[in-house]
């Protein structure tokens, strides 16, 4: 029956077809702004602009005072390996970045969903936050070593201050876009005030609070630098600062691509995060 | 139990939404609610609800709900309010899990909620992948999973084909004889408002007042049987709406 | 034994005399126990001395010195590098491209740019003792705060600042390079100039002169060491390298040993024998902090020195 | 008419309540989650900090070598506006500051909407913002010095890249969370590429971005004291530095506290431009 | 204009939505599109459209658009995708803004169209302000807005009481008259559906296949007249549907 059906409106559109000027296609204008995945561009792009800059360093395009050619950046980072040094460097660094990231991450949401759940919690803490997040942290090394010592906790303090604030910024935003409706739908259910933050809010907040990581998680890294400068033999921001500190632009570029490396690891792994969480859009 | 509204009314803004609604939704009657678009049906349910506290006037309830009534009053939003990032069985899970039910019950009543609205198969389907109608059926079978006893409906069958609309409605003819649960229901489909509607508020433009209430004394499992004289009332409903646009084009006129 | 802490920059090797003290074992002669902390510069060194997280540091007076021991934290409680005439001392730099442009005595430095780290910092201090001795006011020179030694280098070597004074081991690496040119001496301008000083926190020389004491005793020997062996180099070949590898433990520890020795070495500046003080360049330097309004008025000497310690002339 | 029927509704409720167990009003369970206007709580928070640090210096609670009390950081202010050095600060600051940022934000909103909207973009230039996003600007301050100069380019360069990168991540999450359907119905409506990305998706990502902007201003501003490191005589940075390096901790706080005031008046900027932008929202 | 479909066939993911639908919408002619809940109306509009590629198959167009029409194949979409941030009468303007009219006119056409769907007074109020319905007549609205060739309605009057249905069905029927637009009308009213249709097709449940094609040989005028003939109609594909239903509920239990 279905099958007639079919058969007897592929002849009348056969039909029309003939009878009337020829018919054409309807042009598809629902293709874009979605993510195809592509191959491996990325690593085709580094390696791409690795390699001019090398090119431009050997003809001497990119003088050796300005930036060092990425093949002696490498010797260093060789000279790291040998030595048994990376390890220790990496080791020390990260450990200061997942402890101040973590807490300062911990923080910043909690008083992020203060601040977009409360108005009390808006008027009072979100001036502060404007007013402090400006404050730069390397003005106020010295007062850091006089309240956090010389120790792990000035360092940690450090990356915990500059990762609470965009944390609790992004993480406030986000709250502010869920939408009202499914917050109403939650309370007409008689769900508890908890359970409409967990299961309503925080979810919804997500997009934005992971875009937020990606930020604090950057700028964690950008502050190794800042907190190894009190009392820090290991680290990658001591290496970078000792480097900086001979001129020895090799080691530089060898400690900045480690930072970067780093960067791209931390990406990878919120990328895989939003892939998994954030499966439900389209 | 028992829903009582009295002399509710309501603006938003500038503009007068409600205007001194008063009724009341006796023990196991279902009303239902009619009115032109942008009357204020919609306003009043979620008045009625809980939701939103109305200029004036109250609401009320009055009796103890049913044994295992985990949310008496419950609401069918229009726009249905699925969470995104939950699935079909997570968006009826969501409204269980505060109740502390043991999990094995708790898949059970999703189960038995997705299979009465025919959504078992998607049961792992996010609402994206979802069709209009779908969407829809899952607000209600989360609404059911909750066992309520006042149903307030902003119409829940509104994006439903004939055939499906006709399974839910006898679904929800069979679980109010079982259940007896009171319901406001919110409803453009007059055909749908005499099938249930112990009584029919119908409502005027906005400013949305109570333009007049028609009973219907005849028991539901009957219906069916009695389409005739439901088709009489049907028309009647049919008039005074068509009277009060009448009246309203009139007013329009009027001014301009 | 008495633990302490002792702060050093891994990038200066004037820090040195602490680090042969330790490794030859002259603070455990003293019964102490030293760890030594890292600092990228001298402020926050002297931060944490006035915080007790360190005992002793060595460096340049600076502005926040001062500050630090008006607040009467602190005291500097004896001398380091010292400039004499026999040895070869700090160097006024030009860049290549001032040189061209006539700057090749310090008397042409008038209305040039000078590069310094920051305001009240040592090079500072010098820029304005050459414009003192050549006679031109000291607002002709102009200065230019880097805030790093590294950003002073730079900004010399691509042309941007004009001039600069420093340390031979650094001076003499960039003008072998070609960019940067060495116009004068800044012993000229200065007298027997005290550059760093060793200095620790009030308590400590209030509640533990004895340990004060201990630690100027073995830090001494470290500077007869360090004189000996790459000042004066009167020390065994073996006996220097093996110095110059304790060193390399932490001065310049990211490099390989063969690169680093060499620039561990080279130009070294004599340490002040015993410690000595040199009072009246550091009474120079305190009036020269005055007179440009970059401390309060009111410190004394006796507020930045206790000369209970060592030797002071 | 409508008015008899009223009466009779209001009898039948009255009747209902009489016959059967008293009845109670329905709990309101829509409250909560929208912002109530508060009064002056900012201004008390932040007076009530001030004269609790002002108690705790005075008492000696707080150590002078810890931090000042407010009232010497106000003398130093004081000092910078009797001298009339201030505006020379501020003034300088803010040019450098405003044309950073404008430039920074630009680029980064558009970078940030080619990764958002292309899938080439996305592979290539992402991974090199995560790769970029990381470097510590403080550690490559010679080598800025030696591209950019030590006059107004490498001060306005290094706020530039420090507010680019998050604007790019705030951008480009801000367009992936635009409802799929509005640009469905653009296209459906023939509209052209420019006009659904001006229309439909800037506008969605508007909240991103706008909630983007208070982080990269923040962080504009904290970069001041890294810009104005190289060879700057004025700006709010240099006189931090100068005051730092001299231990003068009151001129420090002065300088902080005018960092954090410039701060509050960009937050409030935003919170201004935020509700008349996103004034559709609830 | 003429819409013609090939051989639609379309799968997401493991499901398949539709199978070898071939059907053609003739000049001036309205087909309408009845079927199950999540049988792929919503799909194949979408397909028909030019928004989704089909897995197989081809949709063609043929005829010239009149003159004045903006956008020839236009979509009136079941969740009403309305921009949040621009007001109704913004968001009808956004259709028109790239086709350099010049304003005045531009506004005249949007107080047109907001005029003929009631929303006059309602030109400055946001989405958020406004009913269920409303919106849906903001998205009829903007449709009607660019003069359409084909129309592509998915429920368009779904969330109307039947009073304004009425009132939007009569207006769509006159401006049929004299546009003589051709549409597809996804509904899931029979009335509606043998109200305007010149063919009705209807699918079968997942994977939606047609079902079979009912034709109605009468002038859209005469209709309202003919309301027996119609009601006759009506309870045939309402047969079909049925039949439909139970065949599934056999395979059903043949696989339970
Ligand atoms: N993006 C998607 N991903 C996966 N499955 C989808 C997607 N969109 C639709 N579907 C599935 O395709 C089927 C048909 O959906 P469609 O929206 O076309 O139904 P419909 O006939 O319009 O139903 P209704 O009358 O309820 O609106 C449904 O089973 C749905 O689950
Ligand atoms: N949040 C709001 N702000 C301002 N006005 C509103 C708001 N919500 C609703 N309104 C207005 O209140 C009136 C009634 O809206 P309501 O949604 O109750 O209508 P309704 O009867 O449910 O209509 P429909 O049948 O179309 O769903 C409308 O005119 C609408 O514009
Ligand atoms: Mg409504
Ligand atoms: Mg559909």
């Amino acid at each position: 029956m279905s099958h007639e059906a079919a058969a007897e409106g592929r002849e009348r559109a056969e039909e029309d077809v003939a009878a009337r000027e020829a018919a054409r296609p309807v042009p598809f204008r629902g293709g874009g702004f979605t993510h195809r995945r592509l191959g491996p561009v990325a690593p085709i792009v580094f390696l791409a602009i690795i390699a001019l800059w090398e090119v431009g360093s050997r003809t001497g395009a990119i003088s050796p005072v300005a930036l060092p050619a990425p093949s002696e950046a490498l010797g260093a980072l060789a000279d790291l390996v040998a030595t048994g040094m990376l390890w220790k460097h990496v080791g020390a660094s990260l450990y200061r970045l997942s402890l101040g990231w973590a807490l300062g991450s911990l923080l910043g949401i909690s008083v992020g969903l203060m601040i977009g759940l409360f108005s009390l919690a808006r008027a009072g803490l979100l001036p502060l936050v404007s007013a402090l997040f400006p404050i730069p942290k390397i003005a106020l090394l010295p007062l850091f070593i006089i309240w956090f010592g010389i120790g792990e906790g000035s360092k940690v303090a450090t990356i915990l201050f500059g990762t609470f604030f965009p944390t609790v910024i992004a993480t406030y935003g986000g709250v502010d876009n869920v939408d009202r409706n499914l917050i109403r739908m939650g309370q007409s259910f008689g769900l508890s005030w908890l359970s409409i933050v967990r299961k309503i809010i925080i979810p919804g907040a997500m997009p934005a609070i992971l875009s937020g990581f990606r930020i604090s998680a950057s700028i964690a890294i950008v502050l190794l630098v800042a907190a190894e400068m009190i009392g820090a033999e290991t680290g990658i921001g001591a290496y970078i600062l000792m480097a900086g500190a001979l001129f020895a632009l090799d080691q530089l570029i060898a400690g900045v691509a480690l930072l970067s490396t780093l960067g791209l690891a931390i990406a990878w792994l919120i990328g895989r995060t939003e892939r998994a969480l954030l499966a439900w859009r389209a | 139990m028992q829903l009582i509204l009295r002399g509710i009314s309501h603006r938003y803004g500038g503009t007068n939404v409600l205007e001194d609604i008063s009724f009341a939704v006796g023990d196991g009657e279902i009303v239902c609610i009619v009115g032109p678009s942008g009357c204020g049906k919609s306003t009043l349910l979620r008045i009625a609800g809980g939701l939103e506290r109305p200029d004036a006037g109250e609401v009320l309830v009055a009796g103890t709900a049913p044994d295992g009534s985990l949310n008496p009053l419950t609401y069918i939003f229009q726009d249905f309010a699925l969470l995104p990032w939950r699935t079909v069985a997570g968006n009826v899970s969501l409204v269980l899990e505060d109740h502390g039910i043991e999990a094995k019950k708790r898949r059970a009543i999703i189960d038995d909620v997705l299979s009465r609205t025919n959504l078992s198969d998607f049961s792992h389907a996010l609402p994206r992948q979802l069709s209009g109608g779908m969407k829809q059926r899952v607000a209600i079978a989360r609404a059911l999973a909750v066992k309520p006893a006042i149903m307030l409906m902003d119409e829940p069958l509104s994006a439903l084909d004939s055939q499906t609309r006709e399974l839910l409605m006898d679904d929800l003819v069979a679980l109010w004889q079982r259940e007896r649960f009171s319901a406001c229901y919110v409803t453009h489909n007059l055909a749908e408002a005499v099938r249930l509607g112990r009584r029919i508020v119908v409502l005027s433009r906005r400013p949305g007042r109570i333009r007049e209430v028609v009973e219907i004394d005849m028991p539901l499992t009957e219906r069916p049987g009695r389409l005739v004289e439901l088709e009489k009332l049907q028309r009647r409903v049919w008039e005074i709406m068509r009277e009060e646009a009448r009246e309203a084009d009139r007013e329009i006129s009027d001014v301009t | 034994a008495d633990k302490i802490n002792v702060g050093i920059i891994p990038s200066l090797t004037s820090h040195s005399p602490s680090i042969i003290a330790e490794a030859k074992g002259y603070f455990a002669d003293q019964d102490l126990e030293v760890e030594f902390v890292s600092f990228q510069s001298a402020q926050p060194m002297a931060v944490a001395i006035a915080s007790g997280d360190v005992d002793f540091g060595m460096t340049a007076i600076s502005g926040g010195l001062i500050s630090l021991a008006d607040k009467g934290v602190i005291k500097v409680i004896g001398g380091a590098l010292q400039e004499t005439p026999e040895i070869e001392g700090q160097k006024i730099l030009v860049s290549k491209a001032a040189h061209d442009a006539g700057v090749t005595s310090p008397a042409d430095l008038k209305g040039r740019s000078f590069g310094i780290t920051t305001t009240g910092s040592s090079f500072h201090y010098m820029a304005h003792k050459i414009a003192d001795g050549e006679g031109f006011a000291r607002s002709e020179i102009h200065l230019r705060p880097l805030q790093k030694v590294p950003a002073v280098i730079a900004a010399l070597k691509s042309g941007q600042i004009d001039a600069w004074s420093i340390v031979p081991n650094i001076a003499g690496s960039l003008t072998a390079g070609g960019d940067v040119v060495e116009i004068g001496k800044v012993s000229d301008y200065i007298d027997d100039y005290q550059v760093t000083t060793i200095f620790t926190s009030t308590a400590n020389t209030q509640e533990k002169p004895d340990l004060v004491k201990r630690f100027l005793g073995g830090l001494s020997k470290g500077m007869d060491d360090y004189n000996a062996a790459l000042v004066d180099k009167t020390m065994g070949e073996d006996e220097t390298a093996e110095i110059v590898a304790a060193i390399h433990e932490y001065i310049y520890a990211d490099q390989p040993l063969d690169k680093a020795a060499p620039r561990i070495s080279t130009g070294a500046m004599r340490m002040s024998p015993n410690a000595a003080l040199n009072l009246a360049s550091v009474e120079d330097q305190l009036e020269w902090f005055k007179s440009e309004g970059l401390v309060p008025e009111g410190v004394s000497m006796e507020k930045l020195v206790d000369a209970s310690f060592v030797e002071t002339y």
